[in-house]
């Protein structure tokens, strides 16, 4: 990896913790409501893959903990803050929150809020692709407690005995909400799980960004060069509670010092420092960039941005005047009644 | 002209839709290579090959959700569940996902899936293989209920699904697939929203949908051979929407209603048309509106029990003349 | 007399239940060492171990099998699914197993198994965080359906469906665990069946569950404060089977009646209780019944959208003075 | 296995393909309606298995293809006959039909319609043998595109986290109705999927009794010694259309040719044969006594027994005058209403 993409990635995931921070804040400040899930500490699995990956071409699809694989998919960070903030100019209008940021011109198609729910659906888009000749690939990030759901099994048979191209990427940080992954889980490597499918897997550091990313590169290609599914898992951890609600008193202290230790940020940063291709001062000068764009661009755009309105509550619900709801061509002859216009 | 079965307008349906465009797809279990366990996919495997004719395996909520993913970039699956009592499984993919991620996206996505299935009560297929879910799925938002009673509505719903931006759930019957109507041989559709007249009639609107519709008129024949009494039939083949004007308007001719419904009573499609009917023109009844809806069990083995445990035609027949107080 | 919260009330119903059987166990999500995401089932886990307050895998469809499975041989067990929304991957099993194998085995076995899940509109956890299933499980023969609206209820009725032989699905409220509430200090029971008066009144019967009781309330203060009509309040806490009788009670005293729900309006329990009152009641109705209803769409998450989305007192108020000519 | 006992077995499994072939010719005479899944062909695994455990004591459940199942755990031949002629006097009172075979006091669980129901069912039976301290064990027969079902997936790694006895027969007859196995499923060798829930397993012949016997054993008494679950894979074959209404017309006569010459009956007769054991005679008159009885002892009870009446059509919904519906005892004050009666 070239110096220069390294510290724009060290740039990328630093924005992405000061984004998340700036959104617990607001969270605490009751600007935003709702569940709201929080990436610090796995900055370096959105980022690792991705940027193997061809972002805003391939498709992209994941759980509840999502606005950072949308920006990274080229979502605009406005507009994702101003979901969170459920305004009109979020994302997705606001009608869908944190857990469902939406950019399909940047194909990065949902956050979804039931466990395992993405699984097919990512399955079944790398199926459209395929029968459409694409060079796409679907991407679908999920967690490590999600994979005992039993939509993990059925949709790793089927892409596999249909070939598809899809990419799982297991965010492995150990944890269900509460729940340490030995304690709900028989095979706790999860990348062992996908023998059973048949499917090639590997099991990375999540923490090292470079590591990832040359691991995914591998994932990439097999699955692009149309070999079929494969299951990459990055070892992670996650700095904060599961969701806000989340008191978080589930897990040693020991353990979380040792994670905090393996800050995906830091072990970047320091690398670069250590090679001479960084400062510390350039470093803090781009934190304190990214604080000032976030507030100055990126908060205020969502504060002053208006509600949506009441009158529109029941937009978007079905199509809008579908032709085939009252075909108006070629309509068989419905007994009795005069219709037409709907 | 043609007389189709029922089936085999499901079938021209599906191969006039897949000839026409190569994302229509249709996927479900074992009807590839065998064709449906209905036939209402046969012959496509061999017209346009596996990719497109899918044999699932056994895992109605994953490959439920496998379509509606591939519904978002284009595709048009048609997804037949071989009988609705399975579709319980794929629930959580329909409800949650199809039906609902127009609205949280805001818009920008869509899943124009459409679902077919067999329900109903057949020949003592017992408990876990008589299901009627068409109430389950006609409430939730987001997502069509449509229920043909005949080879014409058949054919020209599934047209008009395959091609309609919503999703769709076609509730089928075990018992209807043989069952023969005339279908213009020119292509067309059936509007996804709606009711027919069936049979016009000043004296009781009765109310149905599916089979329901044939019990209600065979009642209607011999209301009007033995009694004198016409009945009007309304077929409410649309469930979701419901065709609240369609409802009224005959009501406010007849001021008699009757629904007859497959299911067991509580809260469906029989509640929801007599709340309409509250709703929208109460002071136009004469009588109570009355339902004609299956015994609240599930459906035993028996073939004595299970027929007691469904409706009939002479059920409608006797709720009727009480209704006249004949 | 202790006031408790709707979950200590819950709570503590868990607490004597296994304290008294150690064949009572529970299971669920993050039940265990966490105790519970609303604290249902907190410190049970110290008390009585892993074996019965078992932590499960995220696999509703597979712990809900499990726990009915455990049912037939004894065990009783109390199932808590985090979220209704979750519900919709365990309904195979609830519907086509628990509900069921009673009847199709000819009474030899019996799934004595309690489903516990928060339904509801709750603040801001958008389209599938929000669903309202009350309406669904009410739908299926062989299931018991209730749903507590204040704390004694929360405490009874899990008592009694545990006892009780039959699956009781209990629907509670994501916003009402912090409610609280007085309930005896000694041991008590909720009968699985009947209706509350809450408030009595001669004007307009309103009949509520859950939370909307709670707006009913609100409703019928203001309605007497400032307008001085006295309505009455039913809670149906029992949603199936509905209390018949009582509906019919209440109406033959005040002839007219409002539903309110949280729930969008098809085929829901507005609908089901307005069948009732046309069965049970049609001449004592001096006006077209009326329900008062979640608007028909996937929840929103933007809470101005959220909150014009569920009914409110102010709906039920303004829909008692339309409906009174005021 | 003493010869005495292999002579039971043939007698078993001979009894077993006389009693299903009857049930074919009464469906076709319309004694029997709905949904028929017949057995002949895989009898060597019931009765092998089974044989290994203790059937009365050990818990069984199974899927729609159960009637054999259930006469081996020791219910009645004439009762689940009558069963299938939806009588009265039917196991299930006639209320079950062909798939829903119940003998509780016999410990057979009953027999599901839903493919892949039973998989959680199994591990709750065996988790309230764990908790009750029995040394009882739950075996649950399914077939192998019964697999491809998340239930198989989410039960079996519970099974394995809490260590239940239970024992995963996969009778894997290379079809799921008219579909293959390898065109449905990933990994064709099914104990192979198991690898991920860490739960031992093995594969044999299931057309040899013997095989499957000394199989089972060995998995039987892991599962009894408290070892966790076990899974066993029996290679099989069914003779006949999936169901009554199956045209059977997906399979090459080459490879029905090929298992019809591997018939689990004829390999134990012409092993007892070939011992001296058995004559041919003594087989052909065992054949010819089990013929008649079923003919004159349990067609005959099944034709005369009484249909249910339908008067008594809505008992066994919900439980009868259960004291919790209306608790007499220490009921709660309910407002605005006399209860206590019901
Ligand atoms: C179907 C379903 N079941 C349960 C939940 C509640 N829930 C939300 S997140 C979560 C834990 C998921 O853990 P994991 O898959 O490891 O992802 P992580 O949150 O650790 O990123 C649970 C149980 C849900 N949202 N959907
Ligand atoms: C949930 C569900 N989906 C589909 C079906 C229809 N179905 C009945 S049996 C069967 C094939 C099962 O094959 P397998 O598990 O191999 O068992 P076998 O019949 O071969 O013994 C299918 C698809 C069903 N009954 N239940
Ligand atoms: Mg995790
Ligand atoms: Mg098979």
């Amino acid at each position: 990896m070239e110096i220069a993409d390294k510290k724009r990635l060290l740039q990328e995931m630093l924005f992405a913790r000061r984004y998340e921070e700036r959104c617990y804040e607001a969270y605490v400040e009751r600007k935003i409501g709702g569940f709201l899930h929080l990436y610090p500490g796995q900055e370096a699995c959105a980022h690792g893959v991705l940027e193997a990956a061809r972002p805003g071409f391939d498709y992209v699809i994941t759980g509840y903990r999502d606005h950072i694989h949308a920006i990274k998919c080229g979502a605009s960070v406005k507009s994702v803050m101003a979901e969170l903030f459920a305004k009109e100019t979020g994302c997705s209008k606001g009608r869908g929150g944190s857990m469902h940021i939406f950019d399909v011109a940047k194909r990065f198609m949902g956050g979804y809020a039931l466990v395992g729910g993405p699984f097919p659906l990512a399955a079944g888009i790398a199926k459209g692709v395929k029968m459409q000749g694409g060079q796409e690939i679907c991407i679908c990030f999920l967690g490590d407690a999600a994979n005992n759901q039993g939509t993990f099994h059925e949709s790793l048979n089927m892409a596999k005995v249909w070939g598809l191209p899809v990419l799982y990427v297991c965010e492995n940080n150990l944890y269900g909400i509460g729940t340490r992954i030995d304690r709900s889980t028989a095979v706790v490597e999860q990348h062992k799980r996908v023998s059973g499918y048949n499917i090639p897997s590997n099991m990375v550091d999540g923490q090292d960004i470079e590591v990832v990313y040359e691991a995914a590169q591998t994932a990439v290609e097999h699955v692009r060069a149309g070999k079929g599914p494969y299951f990459l898992e990055l070892m992670t951890y996650r700095y904060r509670g599961h969701s806000m609600s989340d008191s978080n008193a589930y897990r040693e202290k020991e353990e979380e010092k040792k994670w905090s230790e393996r800050d995906p940020i830091i072990i970047l940063r320091d690398r670069l420092l250590a090679s001479g291709d960084l400062t510390m001062d350039a470093y803090k000068a781009m934190d304190d960039e990214i604080i000032e764009q976030i507030e100055v661009d990126i908060i205020q755009y969502a504060e002053e941005s208006p509600e949506p309105s009441v009158d529109e509550l029941e937009h978007y619900v079905l199509a809008d005047n579908d032709p085939y709801v009252w075909p108006k061509k070629k309509m068989a002859r419905v007994k009795g009644r005069e219709y037409g216009n709907g | 002209m043609a007389e189709l079965m029922y089936w085999e307008a499901i079938q021209r349906a599906h191969d006039e839709e897949m000839a026409r465009d190569p994302m229509v797809i249709c996927m479900g279990e074992d009807i590839g290579v065998a064709g449906g366990t209905y036939k209402a996919t046969s012959g496509l495997y061999k017209k346009y090959g596996a990719e497109r004719v899918i044999d699932t395996p056994i895992s109605e909520g994953g490959y439920t959700g496998l379509g509606i993913g591939a519904s978002y970039v284009g595709v048009r699956p048609i997804i037949e569940i071989m009988s609705v009592n399975f579709a319980w499984l794929a629930t959580d993919q329909i409800v949650n996902t199809a039906a609902k991620v127009r609205y949280m996206s805001g818009g920008q996505l869509t899943a124009p899936v459409v679902f077919r299935s067999p329900g109903g009560t057949a020949h003592q297929l017992g408990a876990q293989h008589s299901a009627r879910m068409e109430k389950v799925f006609m409430g939730i938002a987001g997502l069509r209920v449509v229920t043909p009673s005949n080879p014409l509505q058949a054919y020209g719903l599934l047209k008009s699904a395959v091609r309609c931006n919503d999703p769709v759930f076609i509730n089928e019957h075990e018992l209807m697939y043989n069952m023969k109507g005339d279908v213009p041989d020119d292509e067309c559709f059936f509007p996804l929203e709606g009711s027919e007249v069936t049979r016009s009639g000043n004296d009781v609107s009765i109310f149905a949908y599916n089979i329901s519709v044939h019990w209600a008129l065979a009642a209607a024949k011999i209301l009007s051979e033995k009694y004198d009494i016409e009945v009007e039939v309304i077929d409410l083949y649309s469930l979701s929407p419901l065709d609240r004007e369609g409802i009224k308007q005959s009501v406010s001719k007849t001021h008699r209603a009757l629904i007859v419904e497959e299911a067991e009573p509580a809260v469906g499609v029989g509640a929801e048309v007599m709340a309409i009917l509250n709703e929208e023109c109460f002071y136009e009844l004469d009588a109570p509106p009355v339902r004609v809806s299956a015994v609240n069990v599930p459906i035993p083995f028996n073939h004595q029990l299970e027929k007691a445990s469904i409706p009939s035609a002479k059920d409608v027949v006797d709720a009727v003349l009480s209704m006249l107080n004949k």
